[in-house]
């Protein structure tokens, strides 16, 4: 069974603490909510989960080994696996080889891919294959060998979630996968999620602002308010807390 | 078996293709096309500088590192077999012993300017490896027991690559086949290898984690490639082919100093090259160098025609004067920098692609960047 | 407190909340009109991305903008900024054609303009980013402090952070920095980009509030957005672009009781 | 920028690496004469610097082709104070300074002009790209160099310093070079005017704005492009001062004087974290200290003093010791 | 008409010694014009001038250098400007058996163990040059401190010196970095050294380009302070400006237009002055000497080209120079030259401080060692 746990995990930046001491589990087959005004820490406290920062105190694990101390690129290897707020890919490279990348960097084995100075990238077929697979998954075929620069956004955001799938880990981490998404293209981004759901060995945690769409995906909901955790459990209940409901929603102004 | 020859990486020009052909053909033949030593020496220089070159693309144009200290390799490996030849004496095994010592100490050295390159800001680094390259040319010349001091090595090679020896008494299509014609042939051999091999090297899926790096270092870690160590083994790569780049000019010069091979000057060239070629192209490395060199070789004599045609107006002579070939020169840079950004290969291939006004597809979003060196600006990635 | 004071009233423009003759086609050039675009068309490099834009955006109402991701919104502002230049086509603000002129003099003529990318700049504290919005004055000290007030009370991530490189603000709270730095001086037109990506519902709240106060002191506001609340709360006005062009121009509240009109133009319901 | 928490440690290194030293010289005179000498020649250093990193830092270009607006700065004096012998011949300090003034405002307005042309013709199609900046700028220094070399010749022209800024002042047994302190005066009014044009007024706020996002700047309604060209200019000038001040330190200049002094320069933006002018007057310092101290005790060593210091610093702070918050 | 005599001229036209370069070009088209008086023809023969742009680099002068004696037919070259230049094209002489007429190039291994018997040299060499100083100061008693280049040439220089002094005594060796710009610890440690000495004390300065240290020498006020004197070498034009500040300064030197006596140097100064309103400088007078050499030499062998011919005919031959007489010496083919021992002197109508004759030196009197292997 790997889930991920964070213990005591804290972070401070001069006088602020954007992360303080959050304790929490992630079982895998649940979809966990994280939701919290802005700067409430959401995204920093993924940082510290993915090794984009270290914690100032405070251990990360998963499965029971202790992550705490390792990079961001020795986590994503162990199984923890982020797409970005704002998106953050490479842009000069099609979108093929983008997938491709990400498709050879963690699978065991693959990883040593990276280091084959000797072979035609294009003619590792397996992970060729693998790599179509996903962009099919995604509906992204057509444009496969276009400059990821030239995408449209929509497009972008799905590619994001491309890359994260194609690293297969155990935890999925999306941070506002649908921000400043048109109504049309969002859905596609939450089926996918959805999608991914039914697998019940994998974990995801959920950034999203959007109470509509958390409503719908989230099995749990993790109230981040000031860098700490403030309230955690079923999604009804947390929303009608009275911290959600003046800290976050406004005085229940918002009623949708 | 062309596609296996150019690792699946084709010229996607055919302009730019029929140019590489040429260029190809007309270093295999040189010898017999333009007789003349000036002319043997230009190309022999073209292909030492492609592998350098190339190599230095490997580093600035794949893995998006600008380093100054690219000419440190180059002289190591010309310093080796100069070294190596003067102390053992003209010989095959000096030049291997040369060579093999210089890639030693070009690994060690590049192994810790990679490790060194993470702690600092890429603009930042390179202007450490500028005051580095200075230091190293200032320690070349310093070690005047073992390198010669400012006054460099004069040395030999083994006969069958020296002008007395003589392959066949009798002219073939005109050429009487000396040693400088066989060491000619060597360096062609040499230079057509490594240079097949970075072309693979750069299409590897090594070499896809390089552009990666070089696109978004900050993603290429968070999807798990230890960059460090992709960074790392890239200098070092580039070091060792610039070390052999060295160890070929060595063996055709017969002369090695700090200038010919340490200088700040050297550094400006292989750059120019890069960006009139194309960074991050490697093909690009091969057009430059030819180009060049070209340039460079016959521009002095250009001049002289062309100051001689306007010597009566003084003013206009003066500035087309041949001693002031250095003033054309530094305009080429300036306009090369300025009407090919991206280099002969990114126009020829961009030719290519481009139509007639076309309307954009559904949504494309952002500018359609084709510039290798924006992402040198990245130094901070946001990582919300 | 009552914002509505606090606001200095805008000297000189005419409150008008009529809902009649919204069809910018229909009428006379500024008859009541503070922006007016004119079968503008833009091209970026190569590519024809407008292919003439008529809008109008009425004195003191909110107007919003809408469209599918990639229809043209956004270079639809840009081209009002004169960040791009229109290659055909007339766009007159106040009774000035504007059409050639350069961004910082659009800039001054009383236009404020909040990027889709924020425009943040991310070197500068948030103090600095403010003051350089505040044009009139030298020192972060001779800023409106009642506006700044203000503006603390809706965006408190704005005082919170005040001596704070604004690059270390969270995604909201750069979001937050630029809509606030468009306010801090009083302005005749707000030009925002989606105001709204990335905040968390309470301070949604907070941003239709202000935008409600600005209007109320005779602000003209033009909005591109994907949030349904303003559109419902706040827009007077509303355009539907696709494909480069104004598909659909006309009152909100007739768009918003129309469904099958927003089905046919932008597959949603609001 | 916030100068009200300034991080005073690496001030201190300038007392701390004087003092340190102290003991291994030994004689008082010794020391007092190298310590004067090496805080007056970090000053020149830091006045030829100062333009750079005042472009750099504000600008965010990095300018290679820095060099030959100090070179042309030189070459301007030496023809203004070559048409001035009469001044420059007398023994008095202030009708020399008749000369020298005019000298130094002349360079500052011709490498002003000839900056304007650079950013117009060399820098402004690559602002924001610095490997680009860097390709441009060293072939505008080449073309600079080039022409020089045309209107002035490729030989070596003297320029021989006034009168009466010659020899020294004696404290005690300690020779300190009149020329110095009259380079730390200099010195002193560039690095305050600096001080206050950055931190004191908008401008400073206004370009560092422009340089990250040029079109937000304009579109809240300032003219970004006169700015910047101001900015160029003024950096161009500074470097012409800094020309004069090098060649009558030098009492002779040369076409590649500028290519001479670009890897020093460099050197000391590292140490100070470039773009910082606290930064560059702390790496000035020391390293015209460092030159005179391992001169003396190691001479050896002082080929490699520069980089030696440079990279002591970077491995204490890998930014130099005033990071802009990039 | 006979065939043409082709002479290439490899020198730097560009780079960092494009000002001496350009000096011994003006000297050798001079010098050409007055030996064959104006016709540019020995033996019935016409000469033709090959300009090569070695741009101060080896690897470009050795491939220039061969270039001319295979494509471009050369008889013989001359040149180059710089050592390291000169020391990468020895080899190619003999690679084409013809002559390579060094001028100005001053490394004593030129003449030394890199030498071989197509190189001859019209330049004085570094030894020379430090003899001659050696000799100037050399007075009992006299306690030397030498400030010198850290590197090879600066090394060498003050062995030599030190090696031709027999008198004085070396109390301290200097040695800078080359590019150094502040002399002040260096300065300060020759005179902690000195300071406390009694006698006569002086410093050589033995410096090639860059930014000499007079300046800051002179700024010390040594002189008056510990009653040190300061010596050195002579220089182009330009570079003697620095001097003025030293009235009285003494040092040896090959050429300085106004010190050697004969109607070669007066020839050459007049035209000079003809043709340029200035008088002839340091290298103008090598470049000079070198046609002398040359056409002295194709007179002998009556245009005769062929190195066989042209080595027996230049060896120990003597010729006329602006420098005075010059015999190539057999063993080295090193030219041998009077050194003029001068004292300067401030005139207020030049722009650079004016050496005044002290003494002339003779060859004689100089053991200039022979260093080569034949
Ligand atoms: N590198 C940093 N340096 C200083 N402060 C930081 C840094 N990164 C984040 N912060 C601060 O930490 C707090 C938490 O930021 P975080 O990005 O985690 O917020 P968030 O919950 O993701 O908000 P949003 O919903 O707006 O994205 C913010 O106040 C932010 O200013
Ligand atoms: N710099 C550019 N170069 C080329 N094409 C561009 C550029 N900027 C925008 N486009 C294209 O112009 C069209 C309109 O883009 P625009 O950004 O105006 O759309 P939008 O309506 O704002 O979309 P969104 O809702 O995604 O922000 C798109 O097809 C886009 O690909
Ligand atoms: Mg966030
Ligand atoms: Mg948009």
């Amino acid at each position: 069974m790997t889930q991920l746990a964070t213990r005591d995990l804290t972070i401070r930046f001069g006088g602020h603490v954007a992360v303080d001491a959050v304790t929490c589990t992630f079982e895998p087959g649940t979809l966990t909510a994280i939701v919290g005004p802005n700067g409430a820490g959401k995204t920093t406290f993924f940082n510290l989960i993915s090794g984009q920062l270290k914690a100032d105190s405070g251990t990360v694990t998963l499965g029971g080994r202790d992550l705490s101390r390792a990079s961001a690129s020795q986590r994503t290897r162990a199984g923890l696996g982020r797409a970005f707020q704002l998106t953050n890919l490479f842009p000069r490279l099609t979108v093929l080889e983008n997938v491709r990348l990400a498709v050879q960097a963690t699978r065991p084995g693959t990883h040593r891919r990276g280091l084959n100075l000797w072979s035609v990238w294009s003619d590792h077929g397996e992970l060729m294959a693998r790599a179509d697979a996903i962009l099919d998954a995604v509906a992204m075929k057509a444009r496969e060998n276009e400059l990821v620069a030239n995408l449209p956004h929509g497009d972008q955001r799905k590619l994001e979630v491309a890359l994260l799938m194609a690293l297969e880990p155990q935890v999925y981490m999306f941070d506002e996968p649908t921000a400043g998404m048109n109504h049309a293209e969002a859905p596609v981004i939450l089926d996918l999620i959805r999608k991914l759901k039914q697998d019940r060995s994998k974990t995801i945690l959920l950034v999203e602002h959007k109470m509509d769409v958390v409503r719908e995906l989230a099995d749990r909901i993790v109230v981040l308010h000031n860098g700490a955790l403030v309230a955690d459990g079923a999604p009804a209940e947390v929303i009608a807390s009275p911290i959600v409901q003046e800290a976050y929603l406004g005085v229940a102004k918002e009623a949708a | 078996m062309l596609r296996h020859l150019l690792s699946n990486d084709y010229p996607r020009s055919r302009v730019l293709a029929a140019i590489l052909v040429l260029l190809f053909l007309g270093l295999a033949f040189q010898p017999f096309l333009i007789p003349g030593i000036k002319a043997l020496n230009v190309a022999a220089k073209i292909l030492v500088f492609i592998v350098l070159v190339a190599s230095f693309d490997l580093l600035l144009g794949y893995t998006g590192i600008v380093s100054f200290a690219h000419t440190m390799f180059f002289g190591i490996g010309a310093y080796g077999v100069a070294i190596a030849s003067t102390r053992m004496g003209a010989g095959w095994s000096a030049i291997l012993l040369g060579t093999a010592v210089a890639l030693v100490l070009s690994f060690a050295l590049a192994l810790a300017i990679g490790l060194f390159s993470l702690r600092v800001r890429a603009i930042f680094f390179s202007m450490i490896t500028l005051a580095f390259a200075a230091a190293f040319q200032t320690l070349a010349s310093q070690l005047s027991d073992f390198t010669g001091g400012e006054d460099g090595l004069t040395f030999r090679m083994p006969e069958v690559l020296s002008p007395g020896f003589t392959l066949s008494e009798t002219p073939v299509l005109g050429l009487t086949l000396d040693g400088r014609i066989v060491c000619y042939y060597l360096l062609f051999a040499t230079c057509v290898l490594l240079f097949l091999a970075l072309l693979r090297i750069v299409n590897s899926p090594f070499g896809r984690v390089l552009q990666a790096i070089r696109e978004n270092e900050f993603r290429a870690e968070a999807i798990g490639y230890r960059v460090v160590v992709y960074r790392t083994l890239s200098s070092i790569l580039s070091a060792l082919f610039a070390t052999l780049a060295g160890a070929m000019l060595a063996i055709w010069l017969r002369y090695n100093g700090p200038d010919t091979t340490l200088s700040f000057e050297i550094m400006l060239d292989v750059l120019l090259i890069v960006v009139i070629g194309g960074m991050g192209t490697i093909y690009g490395a091969a057009i430059g160098a030819g180009l060049f060199l070209v340039a460079q070789s016959y521009l002095q004599d250009l001049l002289r025609l062309a100051s001689g045609a306007v010597a009566d107006l003084p003013w206009l002579a003066a500035l087309l004067s041949p001693d002031r070939w250095l003033l054309w020169l530094g305009l080429l840079f300036v306009l090369s920098v300025y009407y090919f950004p991206t280099g002969v290969v990114g126009r020829l291939r961009a030719l290519r692609a481009a139509g007639p006004l076309r309307t954009p597809p559904p949504a494309a979003a952002g500018p359609a960047a084709s510039d290798p060196t924006k992402s040198l600006q990245g130094d901070y990635v946001e990582n919300n | 407190m009552s914002p509505g004071n606090v606001i200095p009233a805008q000297a000189g423009i005419a409150r008008q909340r009529s809902q009649d003759a919204l069809d910018p086609r229909l009428r006379g050039d500024d008859g009541g009109n503070l922006l007016t675009l004119e079968g503008v068309h833009t091209h970026i490099a190569a590519y024809h991305i407008l292919h003439g834009v008529d809008l109008a955006v009425p004195r003191g109402q909110l107007t919003m903008l809408l469209g599918r991701n990639g229809a043209g919104k956004t270079t639809t502002l840009r081209t009002i900024m004169g960040l791009w230049r229109a290659s055909a086509g007339r766009i007159t603000f106040a009774g000035e054609d504007i059409t050639a002129a350069t961004t910082p003099h659009i800039a001054a003529r009383g236009i404020a303009y909040v990027p889709e990318n924020m425009g943040i700049f991310a070197d500068l504290t948030v103090k600095e980013n403010m003051l350089l919005a505040a044009r009139g004055v030298r020192h972060a000290k001779q800023m409106d402090e009642k506006r700044l007030q203000w503006i603390f009370s809706l965006f408190p991530a704005v005082e919170k952070f005040w001596n704070h490189p604004a690059g270390k603000l969270s995604g909201g709270q750069k979001q937050m920095l630029a809509v606030a730095r468009a306010i801090v001086e009083p302005r005749e037109l707000l030009i925002i980009d989606e105001p709204s990506k990335g905040l968390a519902p309470a301070i949604i709240n907070n941003m239709i509030e202000a935008f409600a106060q600005l209007k109320a002191s005779g602000v003209t506001i033009l909005l591109v957005e994907q949030n349904i609340n303003f559109a419902k709360r706040l827009g007077d006005t509303v355009a539907v672009m696709d494909n480069g062009v104004v598909v659909h121009a006309g009152a909100m509240q007739a768009l918003a009781q129309d469904e099958e009109l927003q089905h046919s133009l932008l597959g949603l319901a609001l | 920028m916030n100068y009200k928490d300034l991080d005073w440690k690496p001030l201190a290194l300038v007392p701390v690496l004087a003092l340190l030293v102290f003991p291994f010289i030994g004689s008082a005179s010794t020391w007092l004469t190298l310590t004067i000498a090496g805080l007056a020649m970090g000053m020149i250093v830091f006045i030829i610097a100062s333009g750079l990193t005042l472009v750099f830092g504000l600008m965010d270009v990095l300018n290679f082709g820095h060099g030959v607006f100090i070179a042309l700065g030189a070459f301007v004096a030496t023809s203004v104070l070559g048409a001035m012998g009469d001044y420059t011949n007398s023994a008095s300090l202030w009708r020399n300074m008749l000369a020298v003034l005019p000298a130094m405002v002349v360079a500052m307005l011709v490498a002003g002009a000839v900056g304007l042309a650079f950013e117009r013709f060399i820098v402004r199609p690559v602002y924001g790209n610095h490997l680009k900046q860097i390709l441009i700028t060293m072939g505008g220094m080449i073309i600079g160099e080039e022409l020089i070399k045309v209107i002035w010749g490729p030989l070596q022209i003297p320029l021989p310093l006034p009168e009466g800024m010659r020899g020294t002042l004696l404290l005690g047994e300690a020779a300190v070079e009149k020329y110095r302190l009259i380079a730390v005066a200099v010195g002193v009014v560039v690095f305050a005017a600096l001080l206050w044009t950055l931190t004191r007024t908008k401008i400073g706020l206004l370009i560092r704005a422009g340089v990250q996002d040029r079109e937000m700047v304009e579109a809240l309604g300032y003219r970004i492009r006169v700015l910047f060209v101001g900015v160029f200019v003024v950096g161009s000038g500074l470097a012409g001062l800094g020309g004069v001040m090098w060649g009558l330190y030098q009492q002779n200049v040369v076409p590649q004087m500028g290519a001479q002094v670009n890897v020093l320069i460099f050197i000391v933006l590292i140490i100070g974290g470039l773009g910082s002018t606290t930064g560059a007057l702390v790496g000035a310092l020391l390293v015209g200290l460092m030159a005179n101290y391992t001169g003396f005790l190691v001479p050896k060593a002082a080929l490699f003093s520069n980089i030696l210091l440079m990279m002591a610093i970077l491995l204490w702070r890998p930014q130099g010791v005033y990071a802009l918050s990039k | 008409q006979a065939k043409e005599i082709r002479i290439a001229h490899v020198y730097s036209r560009t780079g960092p010694l494009e000002a001496y370069g350009k000096q011994t070009q003006t000297g050798l088209l001079m010098g050409l014009d007055y030996a064959t008086g104006g016709t540019m023809t020995v033996a019935g023969r016409k000469i033709v001038l090959i300009e090569k742009d070695d741009q101060g680099k080896p690897d470009l002068g050795k491939s220039l250098l061969a270039s001319a004696y295979s494509d471009d037919k050369a008889d013989l070259a001359i040149g180059p400007t710089s050592s390291g230049v000169a020391l990468a094209m020895l080899p190619v002489a003999e690679e084409y058996r013809k002559i390579l007429l060094v001028e100005p190039a001053v490394a004593d291994s030129i003449t030394g163990d890199r030498w071989n018997k197509y190189i001859f040299r019209t330049g004085r060499n570094s030894s020379q040059d430090a003899i001659s100083n050696a000799v100037a100061m050399d007075k009992p008693g006299t306690l030397v401190a030498t400030l010198a280049q850290d590197y090879a040439f600066g090394r060498d220089g003050v062995k030599a010196f030190k090696d031709a002094l027999k008198n004085a005594k070396i109390v301290h060796e200097e040695y800078l970095p080359q590019t150094t710009t502040d002399f002040t610890a260096g300065i300060q440690r020759i005179v902690d050294k000195m300071k406390d000495l009694p006698g006569r004390k002086a410093i050589e300065v033995i410096w090639a380009g860059g930014t000499p240290p007079f300046n800051a020498l002179a700024a010390q006020n040594l002189k008056q302070r510990y009653g040190i004197d300061v010596f050195t070498g002579g220089n182009i034009l330009p570079a003697m400006a620095s001097y003025k500040q030293f009235p009285g300064m003494e040092g040896a030197t090959y050429y300085y237009f106004g010190i050697p006596k004969n109607p070669v140097n007066e020839a050459m100064v007049a035209t000079h002055y003809k043709q340029f309103k200035a008088p002839p400088d340091f290298f103008t007078a090598g470049g000079f000497s070198a046609a002398m050499a040359i056409v002295t030499a194709l007179k002998k062998t009556n245009g005769e080209t062929n190195a066989d011919k042209l080595i027996p005919a230049m060896e120990g031959m003597s010729f006329d120079t602006p420098k005075g007489k010059m015999t190539f010496r057999k063993e080295d083919h090193q030219a041998m030259q009077s050194m003029y021992h001068f004292r300067i002197k401030v005139d207020p109508a030049f722009a650079w401080g004016v050496p005044e004759l002290v003494r002339e030196i003779k060859p004689e009197e100089m053991q200039v060692p022979i260093r080569n292997k034949r």
